[in-house]
C-alpha cells in the first residue's frame, strides 16, 4: 500500500503550488476564458505576456498550422499592465488558482516599470519573465545573452518581493550558461521553454504565411527540444524548473519529470484538448501510485552532464 | 453560453453537392443551444495534424438533436473529416463565437460565395421563420456545385454559375441587386459568407446601391487556433483601429467594424 | 508557351547538377542500399559522414521516433576513408549520379587527413563538411563557433581543389555568423541544416530512449525551424545554399527554394517513400511550368532581413 | 533480390487469437520472394507518426499471391494497421533482411514467446516440408492467447500459460527440452523468436542441454529506421566486436554472432 499522495511543489519565495500542472502564457488568456478546462487540477494559470502600455498585437496572419506543431506571431496584443492591475487581479484574488503573470517588454526599464506596478498588487501569485523579447536596445533578445538576462533579472528582482520564474528562450548555443546566470542574478525559479523560431512558406501565394516573416513554433514537434533543455538546465541549477514544450499526455509530462523539472506548463494542447489538464495532472498521480513513489519531487533520473551525439 | 466539447457520433453522411460532404452529428446540448452563424472546432486525427478546425453549423434541429456540417475538402483535416461514416464520432468544441443578428426589418438578401454557402440553410430558415422576405443569391463554378434550392425553402433563390451551366453567367455578385428593389438602399439588410475577396466585392456592390455597411453582415474567415479567445491568433482588422478577434467578436459581424484594406486572406485569392 | 525547363544547379567549383534534388548525409548509406529510390531524378547522393578511421558507432538504442520527427545517435558508424577511397570510390565512378563525401571529425587534423586521402581520387564529386562534430581539443562543436567553423574551413580548404560544401548546424544562437565565417573560408557552398539536438525518455524504463541520452531531430518536426534558418542565411551569403530539413514533398522542397536555397537534400523521408525523390523532382518542375519560371533559380522571394517575433 | 514497394490490398482481417489481429495482404511478388523469418516495413498513417513498421511476414502462399501478418496493438502504428479492413490498401517495403536457415539436418525446436509466435506458421509449414521432424514450444499469459495448434500442422505442438488454464504453468522456458531426447545436445536446432529476455533464456537453456550456440537461430527485434541498411539505427552487438545491422544481416541470426551482455531490449522487460 503506498504513501498518501502529494502532489504539491514549491517553486520557491512562498509559491506553494497544489499541482504540478500549470497552463502555460499565451495559451489560457488572462484566465476568463477556455471554461471547459477544468481549473481544479491546475497548479497556477500563466497569464498572456503583459506590457506597459496595451498592444494591438502583429498584423493577420499570426499563425499557422506545421507538422505536429503551429507557428504563431501574435506580438504580444494585450491591455497593459494598468488594465491587469486594476481590472483583473482583484477579480483573481477570489480564485482557488494562484495567477502568475508573465511579463514582457522593450528595454530594462519597461520590464521594471511593468514588474513595479504589478508588485503587492492582491490577486497576482508571482511572476514570470519572458526574457524571449527583442531588446529595442540592441535588436537582440534578452535571453540569449547570459549577461543581458542577468542584468534584466536583478533589475527586476530588484524592485519586487513576488515569486519570480524566468522564462528560457531555447533559440541559444549554450542554455545552461544563460540559466545559471540567471539563477545567480535571483530567479526563484526557471522556465523552460519558450518556443522555437521557425517558418513557413505558402507556395501558393509565393510569401510567408506570418505576416512577420518568422514566428514562434509550438506543440509537440517540439517536445524533444524542449525535453533536452530541461534535462540539461536542471541538472545544472539548484532553483526548480518548470518543463514546457509540447506536452500533451501524462507520459510527455512524466518525461520532463523524469528529466528534472518540479513541474509542467501545458500550451498549444489547451486550443484542442481542454481535457488534457486534468488527464495529465490523473495520470502523473497514477504513475506515482503505481511505482510507489510519494511525490513528483522523487521523480527525477539524476542526469549529469549528457554528452551531444555525433 | 455554455461551451461543450464532447463527442459527437455521425448520424448521416451525404454528398448534397458536387464536391461537398455533409456530416450530421447527434448533439442535443449543440442543437439546442447553437444560433445561425456560429461556428465549432471539430478535433481531426490526421497525420501530422494539431489543431482543430472551425466549420459553421449549416443547421441543427433542437428536436432531433442534430447538426448538420457541409463542407469540401482542402487538406488533411478536411480529407479526415470527409472519411467520416454513420457510426464514427468527432469530437465537438462549440458552440463558438457570434452568429448572425437576425431580428432586423425588412428584407434580406444572402450572398454565398463558395462553400460560405454551407452556412445558409440555418440561416435563411430563421430569417423566413422571422417572417422575412429572404433573397437567396448563389454562386459556383457550375450547375452541379449549387446547393439545392430546396435547402432554402421559403426563400428566392437566384443562381449564378461561371460557366453558365445554369442561371446567370459568371460570379455570384452579377445577380446584385436583385430586381423588384430589394437592395436599393431602404432598409434592405445584406447577410454575406465566402472567401474574404468576394464578401470585399459584396460590400462594394452594395455601396454602389447605397446600402450602409452597417446593413450588411459577413461571416469572417480567419485561421482559428482555439476557437475560444486564448491564442489571440484569429486577428480582424478593425476600422477603428486595432483588431477584434474572430472566434469571438465574430465569426459573423456588420461591415462598418472591419478595416477592409487591411483585411487579408490567406486561403484564397 | 513556357520556355523548356532548366532543372541544373550550380553549386560552384564545376560541381553543376542535373536536378536540384540530392539525398541527405546518413539517410542514403553510400548509395549501394535503397535499390528502390530512383535515382535518374537525383541531383546528386551524399553519403554517410566518413572519419579517419572505421568507427563501431553507439551502442544501441540508437533510434526513437518522436511527433512528426525522430532522434537518431548512430555515432559515425562507417569504414573509414580508405575503404571509401580504395573500395567505394571506383565503383561511384561509373556511375550517373555524382557522390559527395561526407566529411567528419574529432580535430582539424582528422578532418584534414581525410580530406587529404579523398582529394584528387575518381568517383568522389564533392565534400561536404559536417563541423556538427564534437571537437576534442574542447568539447564544443565547431559548428557552434564562427572561428572554430571558419578555421576548419580554411585547414580543409588548403588541402584540396574538390568542390567544398559546408553543412551549417542549427544548434547555434547566430547561424548567420556562422555562415558568414564559413563563406569568406572559402566554402563553394552551404548546406543548412543538421539535426536538432534532442531527448526522449522512456517512462516505463524510466531512462533515456537512446543509449548516449540525446540524439539529432530530423523529419517533418524541424521543417520550419530549418526553412528559417535557411531563409536567414540565404539572405546573408553570396554562395549557393543546399537546403535540408524534413522536406517530404514537393511543396515543402518549393518553401525552401523560396526561401532562398538552390537545391534541396531529402533526408528522413527516403527511410519511409523511397518514390519522394521522384515525387519531389516532378513537382517542382510542374510548379516551374505552371507559375512560367524557366529554372528554379528564379524562386526565391527576396528576404531581407527577417525580423524575429515577440 | 528485389525490394517492392507497393500498395497492396488487404484482402482478409480476422483475429487468430485474443489480442491478435491478422492482415492477409494481396501481393504475388511479395508472397512468391519472401523467405521464413524475413520481414516487411508496412507504413502507417497514424497522428503523429513517421517511420515505417516492421512486421515478420506470418506466412505466405505464392500460389494466391497471399501474404499473411500476425501482430498485437502496442501503439500509435499498430492501432491504425488494427483498423485497417478488407479493401483497404497497406503499403509494403520488402521483404527485408535475412530468415531463417533451414536446410539443417536433424529435429528442430521452435520456442516462441509472446508475439514472437506471429513468424512460426510459415517457419514451421518449411520445416515440415524439408522433412524435418518439429516440436513446436509456446507459451501464453493464457489458454486464449495462443495461436490455435492447426497453424503448425505436422508439428508437434506443446503449450505453457502463465496461468496454467493450459498446458504447462509458467513460461515456454518450462517447456524446454522437450521429452524423447531432442534437446539433448545431438543435432538438434532451436529456432527461437520473442521479447529479447525470452530469447536470453532459450540460448541458457539451450547451453544447459550443451547445444552449441551455434544450433540456435533467432529472430532479432531491434528499432527499425529504414529497414534496408541505410540508417544504421537497427544495430546489435556482435560477439566479434561492433555491432550487425538486424535488418541486413538479420532479423534472423545464430545465436553465437551475438554479444548477449550487449545485447539490449528497447520495449520489453
Ligand atoms: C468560422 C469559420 C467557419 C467555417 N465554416 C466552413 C464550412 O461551413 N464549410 C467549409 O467547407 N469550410 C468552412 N470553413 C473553412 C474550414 O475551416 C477550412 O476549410 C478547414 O479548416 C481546412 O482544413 P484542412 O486541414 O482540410 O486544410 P489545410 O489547408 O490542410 O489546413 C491547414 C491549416 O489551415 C487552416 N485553414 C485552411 N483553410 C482555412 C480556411 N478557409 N479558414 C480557416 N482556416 C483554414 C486549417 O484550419 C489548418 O489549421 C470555415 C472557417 C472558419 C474560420
Ligand atoms: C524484424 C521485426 C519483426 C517484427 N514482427 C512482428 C510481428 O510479426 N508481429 C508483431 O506483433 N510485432 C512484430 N514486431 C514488433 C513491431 O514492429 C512493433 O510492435 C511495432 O513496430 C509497434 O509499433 P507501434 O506504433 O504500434 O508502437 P509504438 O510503441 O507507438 O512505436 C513507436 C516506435 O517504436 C518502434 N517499436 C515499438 N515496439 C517495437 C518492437 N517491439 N520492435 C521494434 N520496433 C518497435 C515502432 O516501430 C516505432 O518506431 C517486429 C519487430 C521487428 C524488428
Ligand atoms: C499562440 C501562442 C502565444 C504565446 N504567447 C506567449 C507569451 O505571451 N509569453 C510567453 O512567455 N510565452 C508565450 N507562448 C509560449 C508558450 O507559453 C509555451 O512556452 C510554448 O508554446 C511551448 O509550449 P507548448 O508546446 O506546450 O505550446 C505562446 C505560445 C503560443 C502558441
Ligand atoms: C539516422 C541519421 C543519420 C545521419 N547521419 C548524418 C551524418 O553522418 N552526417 C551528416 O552531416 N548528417 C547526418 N544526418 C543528418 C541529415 O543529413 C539531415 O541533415 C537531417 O536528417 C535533416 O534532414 P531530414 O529532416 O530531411 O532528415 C543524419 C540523419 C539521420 C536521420
Ligand atoms: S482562435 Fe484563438 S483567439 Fe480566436
Ligand atoms: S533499419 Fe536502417 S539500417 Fe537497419
Amino acid at each position: 500500500m503506498a504513501k498518501p499522495l502529494d502532489l504539491r511543489v514549491d517553486l520557491g519565495r512562498g509559491l506553494r503550488l497544489r499541482s504540478p500542472v500549470l497552463v502555460a502564457s499565451g495559451t489560457f488568456g488572462y484566465g476568463f476564458d477556455a471554461p471547459q478546462v477544468d481549473r481544479a487540477v491546475l497548479g497556477a494559470i500563466v497569464t498572456k505576456g503583459t506590457t506597459l502600455r496595451p498592444r494591438d498585437g502583429n498584423a493577420p496572419n499570426r499563425i499557422a498550422e506545421t507538422p505536429s506543431g503551429m507557428l504563431n506571431a501574435i506580438g504580444l496584443q494585450n491591455p497593459g499592465v494598468d488594465h491587469v492591475a486594476r481590472v483583473y487581479a482583484p477579480l483573481w484574488s477570489s480564485w482557488d488558482v494562484p495567477v502568475i503573470v508573465n511579463v514582457a517588454g522593450d528595454s530594462v526599464d519597461e520590464y521594471v516599470a511593468v514588474v513595479r506596478r504589478l508588485d503587492g498588487v492582491p490577486g497576482i501569485a508571482g511572476l514570470e519573465l519572458n526574457i524571449s523579447c527583442p531588446n529595442v536596445a540592441n535588436g537582440l533578445q534578452f535571453g540569449v545573452a547570459p549577461d543581458l538576462a542577468a542584468e534584466l533579472t536583478s533589475a527586476v528582482r530588484a524592485v519586487t518581493r513576488l515569486p519570480l520564474i524566468v522564462k528560457l528562450t531555447p533559440n541559444v548555443t549554450d542554455i545552461v550558461a544563460v540559466a545559471r546566470a540567471v539563477e545567480d542574478a535571483g530567479a526563484d525559479a526557471l522556465s523552460a521553454i519558450n518556443t522555437f523560431v521557425g517558418m513557413a512558406i505558402d507556395v501558393r501565394r509565393r510569401q510567408p504565411m506570418l505576416s512577420r516573416g518568422s514566428g514562434g513554433l509550438s506543440g509537440p514537434a517540439i517536445k524533444p527540444l524542449a525535453l533536452h533543455a530541461v534535462w540539461q538546465v536542471a541538472s545544472a541549477v539548484r532553483i526548480p524548473v518548470v518543463g514546457i514544450g509540447g506536452i500533451t499526455t501524462a507520459g510527455d509530462a512524466l518525461e520532463f519529470l523524469l528529466a528534472g523539472a518540479a513541474a509542467v506548463q501545458l500550451g498549444t494542447v489547451n486550443y484542442v484538448r481542454p481535457e488534457a489538464a486534468r488527464e495529465v495532472h490523473d495520470g502523473i498521480a497514477a504513475y506515482l501510485e503505481e511505482h510507489g513513489f510519494a511525490d513528483p519531487g522523487a521523480l527525477p533520473i539524476r542526469s549529469g552532464s549528457v554528452l551531444t551525439h555525433a | 453560453m455554455t461551451i461543450a466539447v464532447a463527442p459527437a457520433v455521425v448520424v448521416e453522411r451525404s454528398v448534397p453537392m458536387a464536391g461537398a460532404v455533409e456530416l450530421v452529428l447527434y448533439h442535443p446540448p449543440s442543437a439546442a443551444a447553437v444560433d445561425p452563424g456560429q461556428f465549432f472546432q471539430l478535433a481531426v486525427s490526421a497525420p501530422h495534424t494539431i489543431l482543430r478546425r472551425p466549420y459553421s453549423a449549416a443547421w441543427s434541429d433542437p428536436a432531433s438533436g442534430r447538426i448538420g456540417f457541409i463542407f469540401n475538402v482542402v487538406g488533411a483535416g478536411s480529407a479526415w473529416l470527409s472519411a467520416r461514416h454513420e457510426g464514427h464520432e468527432v469530437d465537438l468544441l462549440g458552440p463558438l463565437g457570434r452568429g448572425f443578428e437576425l431580428d432586423g426589418e425588412g428584407p434580406a438578401v444572402c450572398i454565398a460565395g463558395g462553400l460560405g454557402v454551407a452556412v445558409f440553410p440555418g440561416v435563411v430558415q430563421a430569417l423566413v421563420a422571422r417572417g422575412r422576405k429572404v433573397t437567396m443569391l448563389q454562386g459556383a463554378r457550375t450547375a452541379a456545385q449549387l446547393m439545392p434550392a430546396s435547402r432554402f425553402a421559403g426563400a428566392d433563390v437566384r443562381v449564378a454559375t461561371d460557366d453558365g451551366s445554369v442561371g446567370h453567367r459568371g460570379s455570384v455578385m452579377t445577380l446584385f441587386p436583385p430586381p423588384q428593389g430589394e437592395g436599393q438602399g431602404g432598409g434592405v439588410e445584406i447577410f454575406a459568407c465566402g472567401p474574404t475577396p468576394m464578401l470585399q466585392a459584396s460590400i462594394d456592390a452594395a455601396r454602389r446601391q447605397e446600402v450602409p455597411l452597417s446593413s450588411i453582415q459577413v461571416a469572417l474567415e480567419t485561421p482559428m487556433g482555439c476557437g475560444v479567445g486564448t491564442c489571440l491568433g484569429c486577428a480582424a482588422p478593425q476600422s477603428r483601429g486595432g483588431y477584434l478577434l474572430t472566434c469571438q467578436d465574430g465569426p459573423c459581424v456588420r461591415a462598418d467594424r472591419i478595416d477592409w484594406d487591411r483585411m487579408t486572406d490567406e486561403f484564397h485569392g
